[in-house]
């Protein structure tokens, strides 16, 4: 799954933190594709992307 | 009488006021720039700009000082102040050209001349009218004295201390706020006898409180006086100067008496109440989003209570020019504005002191809040340059950093990076991974980011 | 031959051992640091210690030689080589003395004496065997020399360089790199003639273009001479100098020839290959944990193949620290890693070149990457402090800054917001609400951003 409450992934950006923040979830809970499967914006944009269709889906 | 149309009639041509003009031009307004006496205003003129230069002078006069420590061999042979003038008008001169030219490319319509509000969206100029779609006021502040003490003579503002053509042998500087630490600092280097009076009972009383004591540490190694928490009672000029005498009956006496007291805003006599502009203490009343009583007219810089700084004018010149052009800019925090003196040694800061985050966020626990001294002691290049200091950074409990304080030499360079960390909400775990270059004196926030952490390297 | 066993055995005790060491000994490990000469190592004592505080000499020197134009008025009566030499080692003494306080208050064992790996978890020092359960090498580089070129006399490296007892009337440095150009630039203060030579096309070849094109233009301003893309043939001894011959039959003469073209790891004799460790051109190979290939034996710093600094070091250092203690520590990134140059103008940047980022982003579409200038002539600070410079910043297309570079005065102090910045993948629109203060140096990295972000204030 995308978001895994169980996972503890590695985010070192007060940043992306945020911004997975405001949309909804915790940027530690997604897989990680920087350095070591440290979080980097772009796995948090892209979540916020994959997400769009499913919030869509079940509005 | 003529009349004239703009999207936007900016009043006042200092920080606020043309930062305003400049984003809204750029966004494609067509607008009015009203200024009385210079574009640049206060800051350019007679605040920021003069003052920095000076001090950039007592700096190069300390290190002249010092520079046999270091190796270079030089003797000191005093001020030459015709230079000293020549050199802090060049450096305004430069940049008011530069002023100039931007708002000339952006294609601003700059009116000479006096202005006073004639309804809710109209400005007089003598015989001229200049109606906008929207108003931004502007006009900024100027020295204020206490009751009883009448300016002139040798009672001084910033204004006549900046135009001074020989130093004084000895000077009182009444307040110990901002400007009045950096006037005491730069005479002090230019080899006058300064003593400041503060009826609060710290040197910049705004500042965290660490930051306070070791700032007064530093002046009196400088032997810079000070008399902290007694209220002035009067003053009168004898033959050879002033005579200053204290609400606990001390009297001191010196050539010339600065007063440094605060800064007024300027908002009589130029119409705001008759359109409905509503003041509070002089002030003008806005909501957060900077408009005020009226709609369509907004309010920027020293006029709007808070902290008079110059890019605070221009982060809500800018606020407000979106905000009118319907792009919804993010709300400008005062708390968030960062703050420097250009004292020997300089003080930086941005956030809330160790008190202020207690008061807000620790009502509940005393460890909500929690903070860490970094003395810069234990920083090499703050050794090198032989300066001493502390970086202050206040945190949440397992939360972000709230405020960072900084005292020591050339510290106001490091406030852009303790902006950031507070404006960003970081932790202090986020910043530890980063480990800082050395030797810098950056390094030292890295390293009391590192302590916070619970990461120590160069610290016990 | 006495056995001795400890959590930890670290293997040179310059930045990246000592780092280790404390780290390691804060998280509850017996540490036992073994160190053939100094403490602190090649930073400490040869490197950005002494070299920085000569350099501050030499601004200071600068800063008398221009103090009349800001009032202050001075003879300059020359370098007292003892005194700069005292002042030099007075600061390396004190940051000395605080780090060997550090080490043993942490409880370290310090062990004096040349160590060699005797298999894959111990180290001999004479007849002592050091046993760990992990090794961790960092026994850091030494200057090289090119093929040919043989060190001694009047062909010296940093090393020697740091030592005179006078300041050369000429020099030749062979080399454009951090360490030239700061010995150039420092030389040159103090009054020498310098050449640099540099067979790739710029000074600091491996910075942004632009920043290189920039301090070679102030480097001519300063009568630096430099000769670019040429490459060394040889140098031989007169009777009052060196004359070196470059590839294209040039002749230059001075009295001095400093060599600055890399460090080598210190990596031979001493067990590594006979333990397994893999080299590769001398370098000690790690995985990105900085594992080498004998499990258990870590490496960290200047043997580690990367950019030779000294906060690399502190960082891997704790990293390994970490590592080893199961903290599973952020992977330390070398391209985050910060790069300061302290000659004059300063030069400074984190992350990737224009050139880099677009070799690695841009390969589909060349709108992939766009940059930034700012000239610090649109700074008040900078113009106050009378220097030139620019501020580049590189960002992906609505994406993040990837690589900031600086030039001018006093600019190695605004790396730390750079580092930050890069560090967390901070959008110019992120960092475009908080106004910068004024007037500083910082205010340029605000204003950059700012024009990234769409919004330029004080710029066209
Ligand atoms: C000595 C000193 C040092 C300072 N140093 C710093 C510093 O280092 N950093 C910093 O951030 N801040 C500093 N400040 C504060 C800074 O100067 C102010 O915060 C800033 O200038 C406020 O900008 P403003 O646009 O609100 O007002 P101002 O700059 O005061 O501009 C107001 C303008 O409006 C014009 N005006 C007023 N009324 C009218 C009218 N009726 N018609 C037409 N024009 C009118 C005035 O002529 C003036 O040009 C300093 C101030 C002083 C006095
Ligand atoms: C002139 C100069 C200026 C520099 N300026 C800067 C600067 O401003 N900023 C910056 O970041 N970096 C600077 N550097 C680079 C910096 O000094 C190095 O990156 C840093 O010292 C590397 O740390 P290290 O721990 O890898 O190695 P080192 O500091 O070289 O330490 C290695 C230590 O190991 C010891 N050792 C070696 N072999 C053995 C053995 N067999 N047994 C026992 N002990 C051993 C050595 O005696 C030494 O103390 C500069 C370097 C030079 C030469």
């Amino acid at each position: 799954t995308l978001i895994d409450p169980t996972r503890r992934s590695r985010v070192v950006s007060p940043i992306v933190r945020r911004i997975a923040q405001e949309a909804g979830f915790d940027a530690a809970h997604l897989v990680g594709s920087g350095p070591d499967g440290l979080v980097v914006k772009s796995d948090v944009e892209a979540a916020i992307a994959a997400m769009k269709p499913q919030q869509q889906a079940s509005a | 009488m003529a009349d004239h149309t703009f999207d936007l009639v900016v009043l006042g041509g200092g920080s606020g006021g043309y930062a305003a003009a400049l984003r809204a031009a750029d966004l494609g307004s067509r607008v009015a720039l009203i200024e009385k006496d210079k574009l640049g205003g206060t800051c350019l003129h007679r605040g920021c700009i003069p003052t920095k230069a000076l001090l950039y002078s007592a700096e190069v006069a300390d290190s002249v000082r010092d520079a046999e420590k270091n190796g270079i061999i030089v003797s000191f042979e005093g001020v030459d102040t015709e230079r000293l003038a020549a050199y802090r008008d060049s450096v305004v001169a430069r940049k008011f050209k530069g002023l100039e030219g931007l708002v000339r490319a952006r294609g601003i319509t700059v009116v000479q001349g006096s202005g006073r509000l004639v309804g809710p969206s109209s400005v007089a100029v003598g015989d001229d009218v200049y109606t906008g779609r929207n108003l931004v006021l502007a006009t900024g502040a100027v020295a204020r004295t206490l009751p009883g003490l009448e300016l002139g003579g040798r009672v001084i503002t910033s204004n006549e201390a900046l135009q001074l053509d020989s130093i004084p042998s000895s000077v009182i500087v009444l307040g110990g706020g901002v400007i009045g630490v950096e006037f005491a600092s730069l005479w002090r280097s230019l080899g006058a006898e300064v003593t400041i009076v503060e009826a609060l009972p710290h040197l910049l009383p705004a500042e965290d409180e660490a930051i306070s004591k070791g700032l007064e540490r530093a002046f009196r190694r400088r032997e810079i006086d000070f008399r902290l928490g007694v209220p002035f009672r009067s003053a009168r000029e004898t033959e050879s100067g002033v005579q200053v005498t204290l609400d606990n009956g001390d009297e001191i006496e010196a050539e010339l008496l600065l007063v440094a007291v605060g800064r007024a805003p300027v908002t009589a006599g130029i119409g705001l109440e008759d359109a409905g502009v509503q003041l509070e203490r002089g002030f003008v009343v806005t909501d957060e989003r900077l408009q005020t009583s009226v709609p369509g007219i907004y309010a920027v810089g020293d006029i709007v209570a808070g902290p008079q700084l110059a890019h605070r004018g221009f982060q809500q010149g800018i606020f407000v020019a979106e905000e009118i052009a319907g792009l919804a800019p993010t709300v400008v925090d005062d708390a968030l504005v960062p703050r420097v003196a250009y004292c020997s040694p300089e003080v930086a800061s941005v956030g809330l002191s160790e008190a202020e985050a207690i008061a807000r966020y620790g009502a509940e626990s005393v460890s909500a809040v929690s903070s860490y001294e970094y003395s810069l002691a234990g920083n090499a290049r703050s050794e090198i340059l032989g300066t001493n200091g502390v970086v202050k950074i206040v945190r949440l409990a397992d939360g972000p950093v709230v405020g960072m304080h900084l005292l020591g030499a050339r510290v106001g360079e490091l406030v852009g990076e303790a902006q950031l960390t507070v404006g960003w909400e970081a932790h202090p775990e986020d910043v530890a991974p980063f480990v800082h270059a050395h030797p810098t004196q950056n390094e030292a926030l890295g390293e009391a980011f590192l302590k916070l952490a619970g990461k120590p390297l160069h610290a016990l």
